[in-house]
C-alpha cells in the first residue's frame, strides 16, 4: 500500500484537520466527532441541508459544505457510513428553526444510521425529513437487491437543494427538489483499477491487465460485471446507454452531462469521455445544458469513470447556476 | 447461572478479543462481495465497547448489554453498527431486571436480538446475512432449552448451528446489503456479518462453558 | 496500460474536442492545431497572456484559459512542449494591441519552442515578452543543470498575471508582477507511483512497492533521490524544509500554500499533508493567508504531491482574491 | 555527386524509416533520464516530413532540407524539434544555390548544423546531449575530407565517430535538458539525443554509400 498517510487509522480525523486548516473562513470542523460545519450555521430560518457517508469519496461530501449547498457533513470511516451521534450533532448544529434535511445515498448502512439520528432529532424536536438518492442504473433489479445505490446523482442534488434552501424556501420545497432532482438523475460507473482502503492494506479487488469492472459504485467494491479493456469511446457507450434508457431521456431534453472522475484517472481521460457522452448525446437529439467535469465523487485512488444525467427544467438550471461557495465547488462568489 | 454480570464482562471481553484476532479475516470476506470494512468496523466497535463495561464492574448485565449497544451504535457505522447496536439494545430489554440469568432469560435475549435484527434489515433467512447465521443458533438454542439441556450444552449448540448457517451462506445469492449489488458474483463467498455473527456466539457458548461446572 | 482512451496517438485532440465540448461558453478551441482560445479574445486595449507546454499535466494550462487568468494555452502532446506554430497563433488571436506575455515554465524544450514563437510574433509586429518560471528548488545547482524546472507556481503565476491583465495593466505592469510571483514562490514535488505515457504504453521509471522519489517534476521523471517510503509527515517536512530555507520564508511572513495532487493521489491524502505543513508553518510563525489543495499541476495519473508557497504582499492578495472565470479555477463571476 | 536532390530525398525516406524502427528504443532511453518521448518526437516529425518532400520531387535539397526544418520545427516540439530544426535549416542555408553537392558541401553543411544546435541549445561537449554525437563526427568528417577521401568514405568515419560519441555519453553527468535534473543519476545511461543523431549520420553514410561507385 503506497499512500500518503501517517497511522491508517487517523486518516479521517488528520483530514479533517486538514481541512480545518486549509478553510477556516469556510468550515468549523470537529476532527474527534467528525463533523465538518459551515462557519455561520445554524442560519434563522434557513432549512439545514445535511449530507453524510462513508469517507474516501472526497470532495463528497465535506468538499461540499457552504453557502448554497449543505450545511454539514458526517465523514464516516473510510467507506463506512458515519455513526447517528455524527448525524444528530449536525443536525443540531444547522437547524435554524426551518427543519433539517438528510440527503442519504442508498446503501444499509447510511439509510440505517440515519434513520437512527433521525429519531434521535425528532425525539429533540428538531424535525426532519430524509430524501434517499439512488440513481445507479448499474443495479437493475431492486426486487433482488438493497435497491439502487446513490452515486453520482448525489453531487447534483446536493448542490439544487442547498440552493433552494439558500433562498429560505420551506422544508416541503426544499424536499420536493431534492426528490426532483433523485427522479431525475441516472448514473453509471465503471473501474479500471481497484483501490485500496488504508486499514485493509491491500486492493479490495485484483483486475488483469486487459480487465475492467462495469457497473461499480463508490466503494472500491467489484461492479456488476467484469469484461475485457475496450476503448473510451466503447465504454463511453456501455455506460450512457443504461443510463439513457433508463428514466428514459428522449430527444428535446436539456440535461446536465456530469463526467466524474473516480479518484485516480486524469483530467485528460475525462474530456475524451465527455467528447464520446457528447456525440451520443447530439445524436439522439439531447442538449448539454451545464456539463460539470472532473473527480467530484471517488473511491480513493480508484481509476476509473462515472457518468451521470439530469435531466433540466427552468427550476434546476437556475438553482444549478445559484452561487455556491464550498471548498470544491464555487461560483458566483 | 450464578455472578451473570462478571459472565457477560467476561464475554464481552472474549468477543472483542475475537474480533480484534479476526479483523483481518473478515474484512477479507468483506473484500470479496463487500467494501472491505467489515473487520476494522466490528474491531473498532468493540475496542470502544470494552474500557466502557469495564468502568461498569458490578452492573446487571442489561446495563452492561445497553453500554455495548449503543457504543456499537456511536462507533461501528456501517451496516453493522445499526444492525449489532439493535440486538444488544434488544438484548438488554428482554433481560432488564435480571440480576441471575438462566436458560430461558437467554433463549429471549437471543430471539430479542434476532428479531431485532429482522426488524432492522428488514432481511429474512436465505439473503445471506448475519440473519443466516443467527437464524439457526437462535432455533437451535431453542430446541435445546425445551429438551431441557444445561445453558452450556445449549450454547455448544446454537454455536455449531451458526457456524453451519455461516458457511451455508457460501452458495448463497445476495439480496441485501451491499454484497447484492453484485448479483450472481456474490454466489461462492462467506458473508462477513454471518461471519462475525458466527463468532460471537461461539465466543458466549465458550465463556459459559468455562464458567461452567 | 490501461488508460480511458482510443488510439494513443489522439489523445490530446480528443481531449480538446472534448473541452471543446464541455466549456462553450468559456473557450474556444482548435484541435488540430491545438490551441485553446479564450471565447472572447482578442480584448482590446488588455494584455494577452498566454502559456503553453506539454499535455498530461491538466488542468493547466488549457484548465486555466478564460477571464481573469489566460487568454491562451498551447498544450504539446504529453509531456512533450508544444511547437512554435501554436504559439504564434495563440499570440496573434489574443493580441488586443497591448501587446502579449509568454508563462514559460523553465524547460529546454518550452524555452526554445517559446523563443522561436516570439522572434515569429515580433516579425508580426506583435510585441512579446516572456517570463520563465523556475520555482522547483528540487534542482539545486543551476551551474551543472537546464535551471531550475517550473512547476507548482506557474499556477499562481497564471492566476496573478491574468488577474492584473484583466485590469487592463500595461505590458511592463503584467511583466513585472508575473516576475515577481516567480521571484517569491518555491515548490517541491514527490511521487509514490509513476504514470505511463500514452504512446509509451508502459510506466517512464519502476518503484518499489516500499519506495518513493523525492524532487521530481511534472513529466513523470524520476526524482533526484529515491528514498524508502515514509509517512505523510515526514514526507511534508522533506519537502516543505528545502522550500522555506530557500527564499528564504521568515517568521511573520504570510504565504499562498498550495498542495497539489499530481494526478492519482486522492484528495484525502492532500489534506492529510496539508495538515502537516499548516503545523510546521504555525512553528515557524509563518502564516496561510490563502491557500489552494486540489490536483492543478498533475503528470497524468502519477500518485504523489507537491507543495509550493508564494510569500504574499498586498498586491499579490488582492490579484489572487480577484475574479477568475476558467474550467478548473472559478470565482467571483 | 550526381543527382543530389534524389540522394537527399533517399537521406529523408532513409531517416524517417529509421525513425520508426527506433521510436521505441529512443522512447526507452529517454525514459530512463527523460520523459519517455524523444522517440515518438522524432517519428512524428519525420512522419510529418516526409510526405512534404516527396511532393517536392525535383527541387534541390536546400529546398527539401528547409522543408525538413520548418516541419520539424512544428511538429517535434520538446527540446529536440528546435535543436533538429535549426540543424536542418543551418544546413540547408550552406546548401543554398547547390544543385552538385561534392564533400566539401557536405562538411560545411555539417558544420553549420553543429554550430546551429550548439547555438540554439547552448550546448558543449561533455554535457550528454546530441552534441556529443555530433562533435566527434564533424571532426571525423573534416579529417576525412581534408585527407581527401571520398564522401561515401568520409561520411562512412563520421558516422563511425558519431556511433563511440553516442556511447561516450553513458558514463557522462548530464548538464543540459531534463536528464540534468537526475544529477549524479543520469550517470550509465546512453543519451537519447545523441542516439537519434548518430542513427541520422549513420542513415546518411548508408544512403550515399548505396549511391556511390
Ligand atoms: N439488510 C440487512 N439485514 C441484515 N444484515 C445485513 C443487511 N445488510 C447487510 N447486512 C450484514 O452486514 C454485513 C456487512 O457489514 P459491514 O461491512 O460492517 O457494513 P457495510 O456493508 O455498510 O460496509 C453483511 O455481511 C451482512 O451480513
Ligand atoms: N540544451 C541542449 N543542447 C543540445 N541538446 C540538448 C539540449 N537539451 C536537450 N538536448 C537533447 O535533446 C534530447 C531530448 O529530446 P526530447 O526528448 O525530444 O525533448 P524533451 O527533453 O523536451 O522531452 C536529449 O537527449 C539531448 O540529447
Ligand atoms: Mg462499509
Ligand atoms: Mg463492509
Ligand atoms: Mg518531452
Ligand atoms: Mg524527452
Amino acid at each position: 500500500m503506497k499512500k500518503l498517510i501517517n497511522r491508517p487509522e487517523d486518516v479521517v480525523r488528520e483530514e479533517l484537520e486538514g481541512m480545518a486548516a486549509a478553510h477556516p473562513d469556510l468550515l468549523r470542523v470537529d476532527p474527534e466527532l467528525q463533523v465538518i460545519i459551515r462557519k455561520d450555521a445554524p442560519i434563522e430560518g434557513k432549512v439545514g441541508v445535511i449530507s453524510g457517508g462513508g469517507s474516501g469519496h472526497e470532495p463528497l461530501h465535506g468538499g461540499f459544505v457552504g453557502m448554497g449547498m449543505l450545511d454539514a457533513a458526517c465523514p464516516g470511516a473510510v467507506f463506512t457510513s458515519p455513526v447517528p451521534d455524527q448525524m444528530l450533532e449536525a443536525t443540531k448544529a444547522v437547524n435554524g428553526g426551518a427543519g433539517v434535511l438528510h440527503i442519504v445515498k442508498n446503501y444499509t448502512g447510511d439509510v440505517m444510521n440515519f434513520e437512527l439520528a433521525a429519531e434521535l432529532a425528532q425525539a429533540e424536536g428538531i424535525e426532519v425529513r430524509s430524501v434517499i438518492i439512488n440513481d445507479d442504473v448499474a443495479v437493475q433489479d431492486s426486487l433482488y437487491t438493497a435497491g439502487r445505490r446513490g452515486v453520482g446523482g448525489t453531487v447534483l442534488a446536493e448542490k439544487i437543494t442547498g440552493a433552494l434552501a439558500e433562498r429560505k424556501a420551506s422544508l416541503d420545497e426544499v424536499e420536493a427538489v431534492c426528490r426532483k432532482v433523485n427522479e431525475n438523475v441516472r448514473s453509471m460507473g465503471m473501474a479500471l483499477t481497484s483501490c485500496t482502503v488504508p486499514t485493509a492494506g491491500k486492493p479490495t479487488f485484483e483486475l488483469g491487465e486487459n480487465e475492467m469492472e462495469i457497473g461499480i459504485g463508490i466503494h472500491g467494491e467489484p461492479g456488476r460485471q467484469r469484461l475485457p479493456l475496450a476503448s473510451a469511446d466503447e465504454i463511453t457507450e456501455m455506460l450512457v446507454t443504461p443510463i439513457l434508457e433508463d428514466l428514459p431521456f428522449r430527444r428535446g431534453d436539456q440535461v446536465l452531462a456530469f463526467v466524474n472522475g473516480m479518484g485516480g484517472t486524469p483530467l485528460m481521460e475525462l474530456y475524451i469521455v465527455f467528447r464520446q457522452l457528447h456525440r451520443i448525446l447530439s445524436d439522439r437529439g439531447i442538449t448539454i445544458a451545464r456539463s460539470l467535469v472532473g473527480d467530484y465523487i471517488t473511491s480513493l485512488e480508484m481509476a476509473g469513470v462515472s457518468i451521470t444525467l439530469l435531466r433540466l427544467d427552468d427550476q434546476l438550471i437556475d438553482l444549478w447556476d445559484a452561487p455556491v461557495h464550498t471548498p470544491a465547488l464555487r461560483w458566483g462568489v | 447461572m450464578g455472578n451473570s454480570d462478571a459472565i457477560t464482562l467476561e464475554i464481552l471481553r472474549r468477543i472483542t478479543e475475537v474480533m480484534r484476532e479476526n479483523a483481518e479475516e473478515l474484512t477479507r470476506l468483506d473484500s470479496a462481495i463487500g467494501d472491505g470494512d467489515h473487520g476494522t468496523n466490528m474491531a473498532r466497535g468493540f475496542n470502544a465497547v470494552l474500557p466502557k463495561v469495564e468502568a461498569m464492574a458490578g452492573q446487571p448485565p442489561s446495563a452492561l448489554l445497553k453500554t455495548t449497544a449503543t457504543t456499537l451504535i456511536s462507533t461501528v457505522g456501517g451496516a453493522a453498527g445499526p444492525l449489532y447496536g439493535t440486538a444488544f439494545l434488544r438484548a438488554a430489554t428482554a433481560l432488564d431486571g435480571k440480576n441471575d440469568i438462566d436458560e430461558r432469560d437467554v433463549l429471549a435475549a437471543f430471539e430479542a436480538a434476532l428479531e431485532g435484527i429482522k426488524a432492522r434489515g428488514k432481511a429474512s433467512p436465505g439473503e445471506k446475512t448475519m440473519v443466516d447465521a443467527l437464524t439457526p443458533a437462535v432455533d437451535a438454542l431453542r430446541a435445546a432449552v425445551e429438551q431441557g439441556q444445561d445453558l452450556s450444552t445449549a450454547l455448544d449448540h446454537a454455536a455449531a448451528a451458526a457456524r453451519t448457517g455461516m458457511e451455508a451462506t457460501i452458495p448463497m445469492l445476495a439480496t441485501k446489503g451491499r454484497a447484492s449489488y453484485l448479483g450472481e458474483r456474490s454466489i461462492g463467498h462467506q458473508d462477513p456479518g454471518a461471519t462475525s455473527s458466527y463468532l460471537i456466539v461461539q465466543a458466549i457458548a465458550d465463556v459459559v462453558r468455562e464458567n461452567s461446572g
